[in-house]
């Protein structure tokens, strides 16, 4: 099987779980500029509800279908309860302020959000890999991929055709539109600005949930989880370009083939690879690819 | 003229206070005392950007330069003077927000952010490799001398706390000097309307560069402070975190005076060191808890509570000082 | 904090306003009891490890305050003083930790600090370990540099724990051992100076041995990458024979699950020097054939004693599991101080004087919880060697409940680590010259 | 500093001309300012007079043709660069700092524009200054206001600071871009009277904008009118109304919405 088939589909694989972590973040900024640091919080807190719930299903003997159902559902649901507070009891007093403070205000509700998951589910890692090895492999060329991560991928198209169609083409999506495009003439014309705010902030809260639920079943849920998530994350938006879901479908594959590349051709640099192309791109479109720049005023 | 400036005055005398205050102080308290004067320099030069609108998330990187400055001077000339090494490291930010500056001074809001951001943590990877920065385990710093002056063990501590005081003197007296000159307002004026500053005869980008490379200055003394108290450099200097944490700095004490970020500095510090004594397993919960309160119930930061507290005391001095000319 | 039960939530809470209450008093100097700072990864991604690290200093503690521990450590506390924790989170970074190691020298006053895992930490912390003249056991970080470049004249500084470079010699010689066909070897290392390390010297170990074995990929991901997507497919497009890893905590199990879930261990064999770990949390979901160490002979590779099956069956009373790896480390830098004390004191019944102690614990041998003795035998008696123990993992027996671990080799501890006074990776590059094997 | 050469005119645009996409603001302008001269530019709402001044200021670059000031080419050249030349520009919204009193604007405008660079580095909060700045308020007459923030002040004010900032350099060449737009009729005479009062004492040569046809026969030495990004008719006022275009499509138009 030739490397570039391969760094094609490690790529790929790797892209489509950058893109369900990344969505949630660039939903968020595109409706309420607001960059959401705790959006590592609630990728821990879907992978830890994930995990929990798998080990619940299990014990009541539930097959790997509906254990891994239960745990996406489970987790999609305490990610968005706990994002419905945070924005009504926390972000909805901010709004009027600088961005800066409400951005320091999600980076103290990760801060929480981390010992409150350790305070929960203690410092041991948590394990819950028994669906993932349930569905078995498939092989793509010489080498085989668990069908799980496969299914990954397929539900990050699920989730970004998703997205897709309800921004695009239902009534909801277009007044979420509208408020992006210009919140104080949306208001005017009637469309419920503040509910569209809450409503997008749940989803992200959500959509970080489920991107952690997915993760759950790959590794070991532990403390510090969220950390790393946060700056990938970060770089798979800024270089797609903030606000915008197909920069974040060409984000997450810019930087997953990015990183596939890396660890087969030069493995000393897998770890910068990330943060120069994030530099790299930045510099030569400061919006990022995708997104595109706001008009300066004279 | 007329006067002498208040907040001159009270820099000199408060350092000079501290000084002699040091022998009396406990070991731990002068510790946090340093780092939190070393921190607030980063967060001084973040306070300078903010003055033209500018959020960095990368003065890490200058923090990382300053205290690598004081460290390679060491590691590779054999030298630990302190002044030397605070120059070494001035002189590499300078260079390197000279380029730097190139590149980001035509960026603005959230995008300026992202690219400093970025910047610091492509150099934040690199060192994690380099024998040079000693990878991520960093490299140590020896106690220092000044200028020929050695100290001896005893009075090593004392000497660097006085150091670190007149140093942030220094800097916090020539960045007021700054803040207070046409150049200062013309920063303020660049977030209000650069269209008319160009009109003016001065060109924006080279203002926010020259600012940039200031704000670099100030980070890397920051770090050389970070590094000859700690006695050690690592490459997390320059993790997007640390940034952060300076920005958070000013968010608490706002932005009224050079003062500010000291104050936010030692609150900080102060709170992290509480925390974690009384809450080893759940510090970052209170400090997250902390940081959210500050930010509901004082938007405009502690500082603001100065402000309050001197506006409830205003009426009563008819005959008040001479206006600040730093507006909130 | 002080009952070493099962830690709940709001328990947790409750007793840190406890064990925090003597804070707000004036800090007192109690005669009767010796204060130790512990510092563990109480948060962070090295919580996994350091959270059962805290939970076996725990239960030490409270087992020596009641002398319940078996001889030759059944005195009670350190030589009857009965000893009085302050736990610390090592997490936060250097600086912070430097202001949490001056706070429990300079304001609660402890008579000793045990802890730290990360070498930046001990590399850090060395230093001021020396100005603050307080003794103090790094009970954990392996990295020779610490009294090789950083402390190399120390006196407060002790470490416990044998170096890192232990295990990858040991590992080198059970691969020449046991696998002697091995023609390639790949690694997979965490990207920060300790993977690198380890890599580093595990390749000169090979080299040194002669083995012939060629190195293939050198992988090097990000801590808590959590997906090894790209580096499964490398290794399993080029296979080596032998996959060195060093990864610990939550990061070596990630590896390990979607490697077996991708069935790379049909075609190389993996060797993790923190194996036991993985095997804690995987349990049979381990890839059979897997080469596994323990930072020493700890864990399923203990050699029973009266000490060291008190030590397992506790652990497993208290905490419903059997002892991790980090639980026998933290085990040990107490035991260490705890022979040290009891040596100086010499028959009297008081804490000795630091000093006294520090002159005790230099080149000191004691019994550990693991069954092998350490002799705190290199820079001057200030670092400790052991000998050390590798096997192949090769299943689960489903009635004891408990890996079964083959073709387990025992190296001399004389064996695996430098003579004193050189240099560990001049030491593997020279061919282990002085090593006795 | 630029010694003025009296052969050639303050300002001369060459075949100016300036498209965006497909679309052409300006084609081929040519004219030419002298000395002194006051030249009010009319012509219907797209017609190419901002992008001119645009152009002229350094905002905007041509596609075509060439500007000069006293006789040196200054196509493409920064308005920072112009306005240290002496050409200075005020705006159809006025361009203030809002966070900062009519006084302080006044001051930066006096420290940055007028005075030496090196100077920059000295205090900002300075009597000198300040009496500098107050006097420059008063030519204008807009002294009174000093003290207040700019976003409190009536919208006359506004415009005059705008011009008053612009030109506290004492430039060569003034363009004003529609200076009584926005001002209430009451007041719109009053503020082109100070203007006029203003530049005749300093001789100062003005190019300005301007809808209120009235105005232009007042104050214009000389009028041009545009169409389509072209000239149409240049000349002395009463000439270029009587111009059959210009009296239809420009002087017939109603004023636009919100001019008033």
């Amino acid at each position: 099987m030739n490397l570039a088939l391969i760094i094609l589909v490690d790529g790929i694989s790797y892209a489509g779980w950058l893109f369900l972590v990344g969505i949630g973040l660039t939903l968020v900024f595109g409706v309420l500029r607001l960059v959401n640091i705790a959006h590592g919080g609630f990728y821990a807190i879907g992978a830890y509800v994930a995990a929990y719930a798998i080990g619940a299903a299990a014990s009541y003997g539930l097959g790997a279908g509906p254990q891994l159902l239960l745990a996406f559902a489970g987790a999609v649901v305490v990610g968005g309860l706990i994002g419905f507070l945070v924005e009504r009891t926390v972000l909805v007093r901010l709004y009027d302020h600088p961005e800066v403070l409400v951005l320091f205000a999600t980076y103290a509700l990760f801060l929480i959000l981390e010992d409150v998951t350790k305070l929960v589910w203690g410092g041991a890692s948590l394990y819950a890999f028994q669906p993932r090895n349930a569905f078995g492999t498939v092989a793509i060329g010489s080498l085989s991929y668990p069908v799980y991560d496969v299914a990954t991928v397929v539900i990050a198209v699920l989730v970004a055709l998703g997205t897709w169609f309800v921004l695009n083409r239902t009534r909801t999506g277009r007044c979420v539109t509208a408020v992006v495009h210009d919140r104080e003439m949306s208001a005017a014309m009637g469309v419920n600005v503040s509910a569209i705010m809450t409503g997008t902030f749940v989803v992200g809260s959500m959509l970080g949930a489920l991107a952690g639920a997915v993760t759950a079943p790959k590794i070991a849920v532990s403390p510090g989880i969220g950390v790393e998530v946060i700056v990938l994350a970060f770089a798979v938006v800024v270089i797609g370009g903030l606000g915008s879901i197909g920069g974040a479908v060409v984000g997450a594959l810019v930087v997953g083939l990015a990183r596939a590349f890396a660890t087969h051709l030069f493995p000393d640099l897998a770890v910068f690879a990330v943060y120069a192309v994030m530099a790299v791109v930045l510099a030569i479109r400061p919006y990022g690819l995708f997104a595109r720049p706001v008009a300066r005023k004279i | 003229m007329r006067h002498l400036d208040p907040t001159i005055l009270v820099v000199v005398l408060g350092a000079a206070a501290l000084s002699f205050a040091q022998p009396h102080m406990p070991g731990w308290v002068v510790y946090l005392l340093q780092i939190a004067i070393a921190a607030s320099l980063p967060a001084l030069g973040c306070m300078i950007l903010l003055r033209s609108g500018l959020l960095s998330f990368g003065q890490g990187l200058y923090y990382f330069i300053g205290a690598y400055g004081v460290a390679l001077v060491h590691a590779h000339l054999g030298i630990s003077d302190a002044f030397l090494g605070i120059l070494a490291g001035a002189a590499a930010s300078i260079l390197v927000a000279g380029l730097v500056g190139f590149f980001i001074a035509r960026y603005r809001g959230i995008f300026f952010a992202m690219l400093t951001l970025a910047i610091s943590m492509v150099v934040y990877g690199m060192a994690v490799k380099m024998d040079l920065f000693g990878r991520s385990d960093g490299l140590n710093v020896p106690r220092l001398s000044y200028l020929g002056f050695t100290p001896s063990r005893a009075w090593a501590q004392t000497s660097l706390f006085v150091f670190c005081v007149w140093v942030w003197a220094v800097f916090g007296i020539a960045t007021h000097l700054y803040l207070r000159s046409r150049f200062g307002k013309l920063l303020t004026a660049i977030e209000d309307n650069e269209t008319r500053v160009e009109y003016l005869g001065w060109s924006v980008r080279h203002a926010v560069h020259i600012n940039t490379i200031v704000a670099a200055v100030l980070g890397s003394a920051g770090g050389a402070l970070a590094a000859a108290s700690a006695r050690y450099a690592d490459p997390s200097l320059a993790y997007w975190t640390t940034s952060g944490e300076f920005v958070f700095i000013v968010l608490i004490a706002g932005q009224a005076n050079v003062l500010a970020p000291l104050f936010g500095s030692v609150f900080l510090e102060t709170l992290r060191t509480y925390a974690a004594a009384f809450f080893p397993d759940e510090w970052q919960l209170v400090l997250g808890a902390v940081m959210l309160a500050i930010i509901l119930f004082l938007p405009k930061g502690l500082g603001h509570l100065f402000a309050l507290a001197g506006r409830a005391l205003r009426p009563r001095r008819a005959t008040a000082a001479p206006i600040e000319e730093d507006r909130t | 904090m002080t009952t070493a039960t099962h830690r709940r939530p709001l328990a947790g809470l409750c007793a840190a306003c406890v064990a925090a209450a003597p804070l707000l008093a004036a800090p007192a100097m109690a005669a009767d009891s010796v204060k130790i700072g512990f510092v563990y990864f109480l948060s962070g991604a090295g919580a996994a490890y350091g959270s059962h690290a805290r939970d076996a200093a725990a239960l030490m503690v409270d087992a020596l305050n009641a002398g319940e521990v078996p001889a030759p450590y059944d005195t009670v506390g350190i030589n009857g003083v009965e000893i009085e924790p302050i736990y610390i989170d090592e997490a936060g970074g250097v600086r912070k930790q430097i202001a949490e190691y001056r706070r429990l020298v300079e304001r609660e006053g402890v008579d000793m600090v045990l802890g730290y895992t990360s070498s930046s930490n001990c590399n850090a912390i060395a230093p001021i370990v020396e100005e603050l003249e307080t003794l103090t056991n790094f009970f954990h970080c392996g990295n020779p540099g610490l009294f090789e470049e950083v402390e190399p004249d120390p006196h407060y500084t002790f470490r416990s724990a044998p170096m890192g470079t232990m295990d990858q010699v040991a590992l080198a010689r059970y691969i020449a051992d046991v696998y002697p066909d091995t023609k390639t070897v790949s690694g997979v290392n965490q990207d920060y100076s300790w993977g690198q390390d380890n890599w580093a010297e595990f390749t000169a170990a090979m080299d040194a041995l002669d083995t012939g074995a060629t190195f293939k990929n050198a992988l090097f991901p990000s801590l808590g990458a959590g997906d090894y997507g790209s580096e499964i497919s490398a290794l399993a497009s080029d296979p080596a024979d032998i996959t060195f890893v060093s990864f610990w905590g939550g990061d070596a199990d990630a590896l390990m699950l979607q490697s077996a879930a991708r069935g790379l261990g049909d075609s190389t064999r993996f060797a993790f020097t923190l194996g036991t770990g993985v095997i804690d949390g995987l349990g049979n979901n381990v890839i059979e054939g897997t080469i596994v160490g323990a930072r020493g002979p700890n864990s399923y590779l203990a050699k029973e004693t009266a000490l060291s099956s008190w030590f397992a069956d506790a652990y497993q009373e208290t905490y419903d599991r059997y002892p991790p790896l980090g639980a026998y480390v933290a085990a040990q830098g107490i035991l260490a101080i705890k022979a040290a004390a009891e040596k100086a004191a010499d028959g009297t019944g008081a804490l000795p004087e630091t000093d006294a102690i520090i002159a005790a614990l230099e080149g000191l041998t004691y019994e550990t919880v693991n069954g092998y003795p350490i002799s705190m035998a290199l820079h001057h008696g200030h670092q400790g060697i052991s000998d050390t123990v590798y096997g192949t993992y090769t299943g689960w027996d489903d009635e004891a409940n408990a890996p079964v671990i083959e073709d387990v080799k025992t190296y001399d501890a004389k064996c695996v680590n430098p003579p004193e006074g050189v240099k560990a990776l001049d030491w593997i590059e020279s061919g282990f010259e002085g090593a006795s094997c | 500093m630029t010694r003025s050469r009296p052969a050639a005119p303050v300002l001369e645009c060459r075949g100016v001309a300036k498209s965006f996409g497909g679309f052409a603001a300006a084609n081929a302008i040519d004219l030419a300012v002298s000395e002194g001269e006051v030249v009010g530019v009319i012509g219907s709402n797209g017609a190419g007079k901002t992008t001119l001044l645009n152009i002229v200021s350094g905002h905007l670059k041509p596609t075509k043709g060439k500007v000069f000031f006293r006789g040196e080419d200054v196509t493409g050249v920064p308005s920072r660069t112009l306005a240290r030349k002496g050409i200075a520009r005020s705006f159809q919204v006025p361009q203030l700092f809002p966070t900062l009193s009519a006084l302080e604007n006044m001051m930066l405008a006096l420290s940055l524009v007028a005075a030496p660079r090196k100077s920059i580095l000295s205090r900002f909060d300075d009597a000198d200054l300040a009496t500098a700045a107050r006097d420059a308020l008063d030519h204008y007459g807009i002294a009174d206001c000093a003290d207040s923030l700019v976003s409190e002040l009536p919208q006359g004010v506004r415009k005059l600071l705008d011009i008053a900032m612009a030109t506290s350099a004492e430039p060569d060449l003034v363009l004003l871009d529609e200076p009584t737009s926005g001002v209430s009729s009451e007041e719109k005479s009053d503020v082109m009277q100070r203007l006029a009062d203003r530049f005749a004492a300093t001789g100062t040569t003005v190019v300005f904008i301007e809808h209120d046809m009235d105005i232009v026969r007042r104050y214009a030495s000389r009028v041009v009118a545009l169409t389509d990004g072209s000239v149409i008719a240049d000349g002395p006022p009463e000439e270029v109304f009587a111009h059959a275009t210009v009296a239809d499509v420009i002087v017939g138009e109603p004023l636009p919405e919100g001019d008033a």
